[in-house]
């Protein structure tokens, strides 16, 4: 590389490897350079300015492109190609189990009040909660009760069916299955009189009398 | 081999090991040490004299030790090892020797100096190539990359079964307590007692302390004997009451203590 | 290639909108950018490394250059112009003897552990030695090797490549002839039965293992 700058002071380089320095500075310069600080960066005897307008003429219709920003000149990528400069991350997330539950509630009960919710749940149910649901599109609003303040219900949504793979709620395991399968593990101590197995038909009743209503 | 091995250190490679000495400082430890000495041989690393490097180091180490220069324990280490790897050099090799040879330590020594050589030599190169901001340069005007971050949620059914069945579960579950529809308890029976037995003032029977309703429920009846017998012992006990029995398995009578 | 294959589903840009797309989003970034980045950045469909080939050898020659680092590509400019950007020209710390060392031979026989770095320069390893590769992220953690005490070892890192302009380990100056002279291999000094730290057959597993990784 010495030997290219000692070559200079005694004739310029060629148009060629003008270019090349042109080229190399503005891609590494921290910021737009004027074609006076070109030519004071280039050996002597170079001309930045026909060196800067060969390097332009060659990024036309490329990738990136030599603009002029104020007086100075810079290398930026080209207009059409600015979506490339976004990356878009999916983020997955559990939902949280305050959301789960609600929604386990809404698929096992339907249609349920937000009452009825919070009486099963045996905690108050936030509003963020059940519009995150509703913005999964799991649940939507079923028919209002016919009960003094006509509270709105939630129901299940054909999404909720397609993302857990249901072909209607129905299809939800009562308690009893869920006992089989584990899921239920305090079992109440023996004698007691809630059998298990009934509140498991119970589930299973309350369910089809709502998907009645919404045939 | 004996006799080259006696060859003496020619005049040249004395001076040169005595002008190390002042700089032992200079010395990354006793193998840098060694080697800048096997360059004296002006040979192949893979030629070198180990013997003669040998007794190159354990003169510097002499020369050091008679100018008072403090050499650390690690020198003194590889000079103890070395006049060991001397002796086996120039001895005949004993069968009933179990360690390896000399020449195989002498292969092994060498072979450490030319690694230390070679991975000097690479270094050296890898420095010389370019670099990135001395000779190379990256993008001055880095664009920034705008992230777009979509979030999802999601759930299994099994999160959904599990929910379920832990706020069912929830319901179900609560501290252990029995049954107490059909049970009297002692205490109960107690209570009971302390608020009748005044107005008695004669023998009674003891059945008659049953609670109303009692009585006739076999279960319950059981329970509550139980319990009233139970209760008018804690009461004999306290001497609050008197107990009678007129014979086995005929009724038991209670009456106030008279005080 | 993978645009014929995709194209029944999804029309992919053309091969010249592709290498345009791959040169501007190498022109954005200082750092270098993996080919699966590049995919991922790109319309579907695409083909990032037929698109990076081109590219390549559009810019052959010219003042900055498409260069692999690893898996990676990033562009720099010719070594050769350096001389122009003594504005841009980073002062490196100057890396003391020992430092210098000590990432040659963890380029050179990586993974490598501690006690195998202190047993070719036959001097004790300063910590500060080790943290300073580390903080210039010129080395990092490999596995740890599997023999007793489960020592960590130490590899080269991306960053490493990208400042020597090293397509990859193998590419590093000389490998061929220390390897061939067995200059690489661990050997146990002679009667050495089972010392610690002889690990001579591992690391040599470890390290070929490494290199072929790198294919």
């Amino acid at each position: 590389m010495a030997d290219k700058k000692e070559q200079s002071l005694f004739e310029a380089p060629p148009e060629g490897e003008q270019e090349r320095m042109v080229e190399a500075i503005l891609f590494a310069s921290a910021e737009p350079i004027s074609v006076a600080d070109l030519n004071a960066r280039m050996p002597h005897g170079c001309d930045a300015a026909a060196a800067l307008a060969l390097l332009r003429k060659r990024y036309e219709g490329r990738g990136v492109r030599v603009v002029k920003v104020g007086d100075a000149w810079a290398i930026r990528t080209a207009p059409d190609l600015g979506f490339l400069m976004q990356k878009e991350t999916v983020e997955t997330r559990k939902l949280s189990r305050a959301a789960i539950e609600t929604l386990a509630i809404i698929a096992y009960h339907q249609p349920v009040t937000r009452a009825e919710i919070e009486e099963i749940r045996g905690v108050s149910v936030s509003r963020g909660t059940v519009d995150q649901l509703l913005e999964l599109e799991w649940i939507r609003f079923g028919r209002r009760r016919m009960t003094p303040g006509r509270p709105v219900t939630y129901v299940v949504t054909q999404s909720f069916l397609d993302h857990f793979g249901l072909e209607s709620a129905r299809d939800l395991p009562g308690l009893k299955e869920l006992r089989a399968a584990g899921l239920l593990e305090n079992r109440p101590p023996p004698g007691a009189l809630p059998e298990p197995g009934e509140e498991g038909e119970d589930a299973d009743a309350g369910q089809s009398d709502m998907f009645e209503d919404e045939s | 081999m004996a006799e080259d091995a006696f060859e003496a250190m020619d005049v040249a490679d004395r001076l040169a090991a005595e002008a190390l000495i002042v700089d032992v400082d200079g010395f990354e430890g006793p193998l840098d040490l060694l080697l800048t000495l096997s360059r004296t041989q002006k040979v192949d690393l893979r030629k070198i004299s180990v013997l003669q490097l040998a007794r190159q180091y354990l003169h510097f180490v002499e020369q050091a030790k008679a100018l008072r220069l403090e050499l650390a324990a690690d020198y003194l280490v590889m000079a103890a090892w070395l006049a060991f790897l001397k002796s086996r050099l120039l001895l005949p090799p004993d069968p009933a020797d179990e360690g390896p040879s000399g020449e195989e330590l002498a292969a092994h020594l060498a072979f450490q100096l030319e690694r230390l050589q070679g991975m000097r030599d690479a270094a050296a190169r890898l420095m010389a190539r370019d670099q990135k901001g001395r000779d190379f340069f990256v993008r001055g005007i880095p664009e920034d990359i705008s992230r777009i971050r979509h979030v999802t949620y999601t759930a299994t059914l099994l999160d959904l079964m599990q929910a379920y069945a832990r706020i069912r579960t929830r319901d179900e579950f609560r501290p252990f307590v029995l049954d107490r529809d059909s049970v009297f308890t002692m205490e109960e029976a107690l209570e009971r007692m302390r608020g009748l037995i005044g107005y008695a003032g004669d023998w009674t029977m003891l059945i008659s302390y049953l609670p109303e309703g009692w009585e006739h429920d076999p279960v319950k009846r059981r329970s509550a004997t139980a319990a009233t017998f139970a209760a008018s012992l804690e009461l004999a006990k306290r001497g609050a009451i008197e107990i009678r029995q007129d014979a086995v398995f005929t009724p038991i009578q209670i009456r106030k203590k008279a005080v």
